[in-house]
């Protein structure tokens, strides 16, 4: 019997080996043209101003928030998920204790909630 | 109890009243003198109350503190004790009266300093009396916290050097001390399973520890007192707080603080530790000796007054370290009768040099000479107080240092016959302070500005300001007020007095030392004269 | 160990092999297929043909697209981060085909004597498999914007993988009441827990929930605000062009069909016949080769309503987007989960005596997290703002304040002095320094 | 965090969550876990305050709230602790509450009362010391009109869009009280995994905290990140002596380990690897002795308010959970390791003595000065008796207020440009304050250990048990130690008495009604516990640790 | 391979982190380092789970994700707030708490 993960691995694999085919085989395949503006960064038309990108530049909080509200919710899910698959052999307990989760995750949800954390302008 | 007890809180007392009422001096300092005067008066009592031969620990009493460490406030007075708490009861209403009109740093109150004082006098008294090991360290720290604000807020230029090593110097002493009386109290727990800071519990227990044992303890506790009662090696704290602090602070640390050292030794150190005290007894003695020599070389080379005097201590010190280690019952008795005789001695020379130093507005000899001839009564004064510091017949000091001198020659010739040497050069330095501040004719820029001569100070503001003596007015260079008299003949009066009839401080002292004696397990090799 | 993952665990190679090719072309084909009718219905619906011109009713369309893609120029900006910006079109596009080998397509089946199930791979942990293929495709999202090196790649990457997390999290708490039920993560096992009825009649919020994170997941209209053509000109693949851009287009159309196929599995039953026919014969629909065509019409319906929405619905604003996700579906996620959870617990622990008053209480609480979740919202809270301070927006940037005032014509009320300047005329009856007053306060 | 917190509580023991058997409701003692139940809630009930009542009334109420749940938490606590004597393990054997537990947990509660006191006072500076937006370098808002050249850093996970510009960030006080409850559980932790929890639960916020200074914002945020950095990378050290100390013993239970170490077949590799990761995560939180290098920047940089309560309740945490381990889990196994804590030791009184003589600035000679104390409290932890716990107990009670108090009077003394830290700033503070500078001397005598205060007793207290469990020559180092540290404090005192006051040198402000009840608590208990030690060190001898 | 591979890869992986947070200055990658001790200890404590067959090693790596998930929330929180007050995430640039 093989590892039931053999499959994946080979699907896997193929689309690993697919895309990166597509990715190498594109500039053999197509023409090659220069052009100073083609390889410049994209700006409606207009000369691109030199910025940079990553380091410096700034990206607006909200971004920020919404990565960490993603990361506290996660979490919340990697504690329901294997909740719900033994539920039954939890009993009430574990509804108990489930419904405590949520609802004190709840309190933070409110609070980033009135907060604005999830306004976006 | 309630004596000792009231002698312990009336200073307190006293200390809390003067400094609520620090803002107004005309109320604060008579608050002071009276709170000084009736502990005098409370000391005297004691002094009357104790009996002699009786129990070893007379006047106790004590008080649950620390049940979990065997701790307890406990309190009680042998004669050792006892002469001291009169010495302290004497010498701190005299030193109010010194300080009655003295000046002080700017932002000082005097209420603040006669607070300070009355604190330290009841944590010092509290620190004779109490007969827990505990109790004992705890106030032998405390007592440094009021005496380095003493020193560091009243004192000379460099006080605040003075203060720091003299409070980090107690401090590190005091906490090596620590470490042996915890080992002193792990020692009894293991030993009988009852862990105690008793002082007669752990007497009893440690009697039989292993020497090894013991000599830790010895040199924990020694290394304590070794610095508070300044020896050798590790003395040179008591020049500087000598030199900077007030005068009347200085009669304080010389005459009484430092007792608490040769205190120590007697009746901590021996008794603790008996055969360790008798195995290194040749390390104590040396460092006696040296001390002798040392200081009185060192007392020579001075120029300032009070550095002078601090020396001249340090030399004695090293004396009645000489006694107490000769264990003999005649070395031991004249050593702590040197305690007291010593800080009689050497408080009045304290007092005296404040005098002049008050009238010259320096400290240093070379600005003082021929002042006899101004000031004739002060001169004298000087004089009896010299004499009584280098020990002349007929003066207090002189039956004391004669006791140690043949107590411990029988067991320690070599020594006993270097220390005899220091007393020649006393003689010497001693005379010749007198000499060159107040013989031939009057010179020295100090007594010369304070005449109106040649070289006078342009600077009132440098001149001491005294509201009833001293140099209040340029040119004039007043001999003893009425003030100074009154303070320094109670003095006079103890040095005679003790000189010609040792016998109410003997017989207090000698059943102490007895007991002490027979606590190390020494007998005398010759037979104690019992003082005369 | 179900008895799936047992078939499936007996294949040999070669079988494997064949699944992992024929899933391979089913994405690939389905992909083509789904851009053609997409373009087809849209055609449609808009009152125009569409593609109609490569191959029959034009099929060949997105076939002859991707090959001419596949001859256009590979440019690569300058100021791009070149090894990244060539592994995000791979990062983006592998775990989009791995996504759908853990989809039951169908029930047990015998190929050249083998017998087997339609299915590539089975674990008991599938829909995890789903949620990190899916987490993962948010890399390549992100990688390809910042590696491009130009601004709107990046803000559109940063909306786009804003947008996939923000509905990962609905989705994924879509998931659990179907968990709950089913008892297993494996999708074959959610599949077989639907034997007596689908879970979209039993669990109808999460189906919702499901379906708008569905659309919200793959960055489909409505919710196509990343590509929003008109702000940011093509979104996080701006940059990109020739086989890379078919590699992104690719992903996009293979996340679809692969939340399609999720969302048959996890609540139209997966490959079980619907109502009527699976009553036919015993039952024989639903065995054999058929419950492929039952999976295929579903997935296809789902795939259908995709591009039903693209062409009904106008793009949604971002604030309301995320509005929807973050203060819509993930508070009443939580708050049906509860209610599922406890409902269910309550049953299972046969409490009968305390059941009512069981009940009650879960009422109550689900009561008061509604009333909770209701309750706020609206106004940002600290409204006392002073009038004279710049208002920050959500980085504390200062913005200019929305009711701008427009400043009046100068030339209507002044006139060229000598010196060239211009100054308010007398009998404007005000102090010259008024006019500064007028001036907008939130600018300066 | 609280979620994690309240995850840990309400979930199952590890063995029951995945395992398809029917779990059993675990049985819990609320009475033995009122107290950190009534914290962790209301510290819920803070966020929900923080979403639903107006910016305005905010500050009222948190206080209320905060003080509230502490005094709350202590009248369980002493209805709890006045029941039993023999301690109980509850909620799933997580945590175990004994008499050691209970007299941490008191501690920490009576110290944090008095740090919570300091944190809401408002009177010496407008509007509290926490702010969530300003800008950079600039003090407090510009005023409107100047352009922003640096956006309002959003430093807390939720951006406040206007509270900066009035009041009080009032999320200390959650933030505050969550920590509080992760100590409490650090110090109640039966197993190794709740004290790693524990240990998050109580870091993460103070790591917050740090960073919410109003002035000074640079520094305070720099102390967050290094505080948090280095915070961090201790707590992963902890975790992997988790890991191995579970290879070692199959199990991260206390009692578990402690019956492996007796006699287990395994390697001492995977012991003493795991038990060494495990105390340096501990020796960090504590800022003991090599461990200490976020110690004097984080102090430094941490609103003053803050740093009380870092200095005073994490310390107890710290300990505790050291204290903890050591007696439960490792006792048999002492010999093998003591020497190295020995050494610890002796590091961190020479370190703390040593460099903090080099200090001009106070926060930093404070925080020294703790690294020194966490030196004598290390003596008193590898004292495995009875009498060393209690001592150890003792000293952290000591410790506490006299530190919690200490950096009251810090904040007290300020020029306008917010506190005035540097040393040079407090000469001649006598003159100005007779008062405040008295307070201060007194504090820092006790910080010295000079008897009639707290600080010696807990010193003595450590010193004599170590000294009975043979470790003479480690006690008289100590003693030693703290004779060098006496000069430290010395050296204050000798500025603020002796010298004389700068002319533009800082004022002291006239504390609020809350400082002074802060900074009046930590005197008095320093003055009695230094001289009537019975009254705590009798609850300290109680009894041990349960497990 | 034997679990013994998997406890020195873990092992392996946790000594990099440990040097990544001693010779790196960006104060982000300092904290990534720190995510991969996390993780290597995860991975020990997994293998450990296996080598005694029961399932406690894997639910403590659970609540280590969860603890590092917390982590990383506060973590980005205070290095975004310095960056947007300094511009830098060196923590060389730090430096106004040195002496």
């Amino acid at each position: 019997m093989l590892d039931p993960y053999i499959p994946l691995v080979l699907m896997f694999a193929l689309a690993f080996g697919f895309a990166a085919f597509s990715v190498a085989i594109a500039p053999l395949v197509g023409p090659r043209r220069y052009n100073r503006a083609k390889l410049d960064a994209y700006e409606c038309g207009i000369e691109p101003s030199p910025h940079p990108v990553g380091g410096g530049g700034r990206m607006p909080v909200a971004y920020y928030l919404t990565a960490m509200m993603f990361i506290l919710f996660d979490i919340e899910m990697v504690f329901l998920f294997p909740y719900a698959v033994s539920a039954d052999a939890l009993g009430l307990y574990g509804v108990v204790a489930v419904i405590l989760f949520i609802v004190t995750f709840g309190f933070a949800d409110l609070y980033v909630w009135r907060r604005g954390g999830f306004d976006w302008d | 109890m309630n004596l000792l007890l009231a002698l312990i809180l009336l200073p307190l007392l006293g200390a809390a009243v003067v400094a609520l009422l620090r803002g107004n001096e005309r109320a604060a300092k008579p608050a002071a003198l009276v709170c000084a005067l009736l502990e005098l008066v409370l000391a005297a009592a004691a002094w009357v109350v104790y009996e002699p031969g009786g129990a070893r620990m007379q006047l106790a009493g004590s008080v649950e503190w620390i049940p979990h460490y065997g701790v307890s406030l406990s309190f009680g007075l042998d004669g050792i004790a006892l002469v001291m708490v009169a010495v302290i009861a004497l010498l701190v209403p005299l030193v109010l009266a010194f300080s009655w009109g003295e000046r002080l740093p700017a932002g000082r109150t005097r209420g603040g300093f006669f607070a300070l004082l009355l604190l330290e006098q009841s944590l010092t008294v509290a620190v004779f009396a109490a007969t827990d090991v505990f109790v004992f360290y705890v106030l032998f720290e405390i007592m440094l916290i009021p005496m380095y604000f003493l020193i560091g807020g009243y004192g000379g230029e460099r006080r605040q050097y003075a203060a720091m090593k003299f409070f980090l110097y107690s401090f590190l002493g005091g906490l090596i001390m620590l470490a042996s009386a915890i080992g002193a109290y792990a020692y009894a727990a293991e030993t009988t399973g009852v862990g105690t800071f008793d002082w007669a519990t752990l007497k009893t227990v440690l009697a039989d520890a292993p020497t090894e044992v013991q000599v830790w303890i010895f040199l924990g506790f020694f290394a304590a007192f070794a610095i508070k009662a300044p020896l050798v090696p590790l003395h040179t704290w008591l020049p500087d707080a000598a030199e900077q602090a007030p005068i009347g602070v200085a009669v304080i640390v010389v005459g009484v603080l430092d007792k608490v050292g040769t205190f120590g030794f007697l009746r901590y150190s021996l008794p603790l530790a008996p055969d360790a005290s008798q195995l290194l007894a040749p390390l104590v003695l040396t460092l006696g000796v040296i001390g002798v020599l040392y200081g009185s070389l060192q007392a020579f080379g001075q120029t300032d007054l009070k550095r002078l005097i601090a020396y001249v201590s340090i030399a004695h010190f090293g004396f009645i370290a000489l006694g107490i280690f000769a264990f003999t019952s005649q070395a031991q008795v004249g050593a702590a009768s040197y305690m007291v005789n010593h800080s009689i001695a050497t408080g009045m020379l304290v007092l005296v040099v404040g005098m002049i130093i008050a009238r010259g507005g320096s400290t240093r000899i070379a600005d003082y000479g021929g002042m006899a001839g101004v000031t004739p009564l002060l001169g004298g004064m000087l004089l009896i107080a010299g004499l009584s510091t280098l020990s002349l017949p007929g003066t207090n000091s002189f039956v004391s240092e004669f006791l140690v001198l043949i107590g411990s020659f029988p067991t320690r010739p070599v020594f006993t016959t270097l220390a005899t040497l220091g007393l020649v050069l006393a003689a010497v330095y001693v005379l010749r302070l007198y000499q060159r501040v107040m013989q031939g004719p009057p010179s020295g820029t100090a007594v010369l500005d304070a005449v109106g001569g040649p070289g006078a100070a342009t600077d009132p503001e440098a001149l001491p300001r005294d509201d009833s003596g001293g140099a209040t007015a340029r040119g004039t260079l007043r001999d003893l007020n009425g003030r100074e008299i009154g303070l320094l003949t109670p003095l006079v009066v103890l040095v005679v007095l003790l000189g010609v009839y040792p016998a109410p401080v003997l017989d207090v002292i000698t059943p102490s030392v007895e007991a002490t004696m027979s606590e190390v397990g020494v007998t005398d090799p010759v037979t104690s004269q019992g003082g005369n | 160990m179900n008895e799936t993952a047992r078939l499936i665990g007996d294949d040999p190679i070669w079988l494997i092999l064949i699944k992992v090719v024929g899933t391979f072309a089913f994405l690939v084909v389905m992909t083509l297929l789904t851009i053609w009718a997409e373009r087809r219905v849209i055609g449609r619906m808009q009152q125009r043909p569409g593609p109609n011109r490569a191959g029959p009713f034009g099929m060949l369309q997105s076939l002859a697209d991707g090959l001419k893609l596949a001859f256009k120029e590979d440019i690569r900006p300058v100021l791009a981060d070149k090894w990244i910006y060539i592994l995000a079109p791979v990062v983006s596009a592998t775990p989009a085909l791995v996504a759908f080998s853990v989809i039951p397509v169908g029930g047990e089946v015998t190929i050249f004597g083998e017998r087997t199930a339609l299915q590539l791979v089975e674990l008991p942990v599938s829909l995890l498999v789903v949620l990190a293929c899916a987490s993962i495709g948010v890399y390549g999202i992100v990688l390809a914007g910042w590696s491009s090196g130009s601004p709107y790649p990046l803000l559109g990457a940063l909306r786009s993988a804003a947008q996939v997390i923000s509905y990962e999290i609905a989705m994924g708490l879509s998931f659990i009441a179907v968990i709950l039920y089913a008892g297993t993560l494996s999708t074959s096992g959610i599949v077989a827990a639907q034997e007596n009825g689908w879970f979209f009649a039993l669990l109808p919020f999460s189906f919702v929930v499901y379906a708008i994170a569905m659309v919200g997941e793959t960055n489909r209209a409505p919710f196509d605000l990343p590509e929003a053509e008109s702000e940011l000109v093509g979104g996080f693949h701006t940059e990109y062009s020739s086989l890379k851009f078919a590699l992104f287009f690719l992903a996009e159309y293979i996340n679809m069909v692969t939340v399609s196929a999720l969302a048959t599995t996890l609540f139209l039953g997966g490959w079980h016949a619907p109502w009527p026919l699976y009553l036919v014969g015993d039952g024989v629909l639903n065995t054999g080769w058929w419950p492929v065509l039952w999976f295929l019409l579903k997935t296809m319906s789902f795939l259908f309503v995709f591009v039903w929405l693209r062409a009904t619905l106008p793009r949604l604003r971002y604030d309301q987007f995320m509005n929807l996700g973050w203060k819509v579906l993930v508070p009443l996620s939580l708050v049906w989960i509860c209610a599922v959870t406890a409902i269910r617990g309550v049953r299972n622990a046969d409490l009968l005596g305390s059941q009512q008053f069981l009940f009650i209480g879960g009422g109550v609480v689900v009561a008061l997290l509604i009333l909770a979740f209701l309750v706020p919202d609206r106004k940002p809270p600290e409204e006392e703002t002073a009038e004279n301070e710049v208002p920050l927006s959500g980085g504390g940037y200062p913005v200019p304040p929305v009711d701008l005032k427009v400043p009046e014509n100068p030339r209507a009320t002044t006139v060229p002095t000598a010196s060239g300047t211009r100054s308010r005329l007398p009998e404007a009856g005000q102090e010259p320094t008024s006019s500064t007053k007028e001036a907008p306060d939130g600018n300066d | 965090m609280g979620v994690v917190a309240q995850a840990g509580a309400a979930l199952p023991p590890p063995s029951g969550v995945l395992a398809q058997q029917s779990a059993e409701m675990p049985s819990i003692q609320y009475a033995a876990v009122a107290p950190l139940m009534i914290v962790l809630g209301a510290a819920c009930i803070g966020v929900l305050v923080e979403a639903f009542v107006p910016a305005g009334r905010r500050w009222p109420v948190q206080v209320g709230i905060s003080l509230l749940a502490v005094l709350l938490a202590g009248v369980f606590l002493g209805l709890h602790a006045q029941e039993i004597n023999t301690g109980a393990t509850t909620l799933a054997e997580t945590l175990a509450v004994g008499p050691a537990t209970l007299f941490l947990w008191g501690t920490l509660l009576v110290l944090s009362f008095g740090a919570l006191l300091l944190i809401a006072d408002r009177s010496i500076e407008p509007g509290g010391a926490f702010v969530a937006e300003t800008n950079s370098v600039s003090e407090g808002r510009p005023p409107a009109g100047t352009p922003v050249d640096a956006p309002g850093a959003a430093s807390a996970a939720v951006m406040d869009r206007a509270a900066g510009a009035v009041g009080m960030r009032t999320e200390v006080f959650p933030l505050t009280l969550f920590s509080l409850g992760g100590m409490m559980v650090f110090c109640a932790a039966n197993d190794l995994l709740t004290m790693f929890v524990a240990l998050e639960v109580l870091s993460l916020p103070l790591y917050l905290l740090c960073g919410l200074a109003r002035r000074r914002r640079l520094l305070s945020q720099e102390a967050a990140v290094k505080y948090f950095l280095l915070g961090a990378f201790a707590s992963a050290f902890f975790l992997y002596g988790l890991a191995l100390l579970y290879g070692y013993a199959g199990s991260v239970q206390l009692s578990e380990i402690a019956a492996a170490t007796a006699g287990s077949l395994r390697s001492d590799t995977l012991l003493f690897a795991g038990l060494g990761l495990v105390v340096v995560g501990l020796l960090f939180k504590g800022s003991v002795g090599p461990f200490h290098l976020w110690t004097p920047d984080v102090y430094h940089g941490a609103p003053t308010s803050v740093t009380g309560f870092m200095a005073a309740c994490t310390k107890v945490a710290a300990f505790g959970g050291l204290l903890r381990l050591l007696h439960v889990a490792f006792e048999a196994s002492s010999w093998e390791w003591h020497w190295v804590l020995w050494t610890v030791a002796v590091l961190s009184m020479v370190i703390g003595v040593v460099l903090g003589l080099t200090q001009q600035d106070i926060k930093r000679m404070i925080a020294y000065s703790s690294i020194a104390h966490a030196g004598f409290l290390m003596v008193g932890s590898i004292t495995l008796t009875d009498r060393g716990l209690a001592a150890t107990l003792f000293y952290l009670l000591a410790y506490g207020f006299t530190t919690l108090a200490v950096f009251g009077v810090v904040s007290l003394v300020r020029t306008s440009e917010g506190e005035a830290t540097d040393l040079s700033d407090w000469a001649g503070l006598a003159k100005r304050s007779p008062l405040v500078a008295g307070v201060f001397t007194f504090l820092l005598l006790a910080l010295a250990g000079i008897p009639a205060t707290s600080g010696f007793m807990g010193k003595f207290a450590v010193f004599s048990a170590a000294f009975s469990a043979g470790m003479a020559p480690l006690v008289v180092i100590a003693l030693l130690a703290s004779a060098l540290a006496a000069y430290l404090y010395i050296r204050v005192i000798v500025l603020m008495f002796f010298n004389d006051p700068d002319p533009n040198g800082p004022t002291v402000s006239v504390p609020g009604a809350f400082t002074t009840a802060a900074v009046t608590l930590g005197v008095v208990m320093t003055l009695l516990l230094g001289v009537v030690p019975m009254l705590a060190l009798d609850w300290a001898s109680v009894g041990g640790f349960v497990s | 391979m034997t679990p013994t591979h998997y406890l020195l890869l873990s092992a392996l992986l946790f000594t990099i982190g440990t040097v990544g947070v001693l010779v790196r200055r960006n104060a982000i990658v300092l904290f990534m380092c720190v995510e991969l001790m996390l993780n290597a200890v995860n991975l020990s404590l997994v293998t450990f789970a296996r080598i005694e067959g029961s399932i406690n090693g894997q639910v403590m790596a659970f609540f280590v994700m969860v603890v590092a998930a917390a982590e990383v929330v506060v973590g980005l929180a205070i290095i975004m707030s310095v960056f947007r007050t300094r511009r830098s995430v060196s923590v060389d640039d730090a430096n106004l708490l040195k002496y």
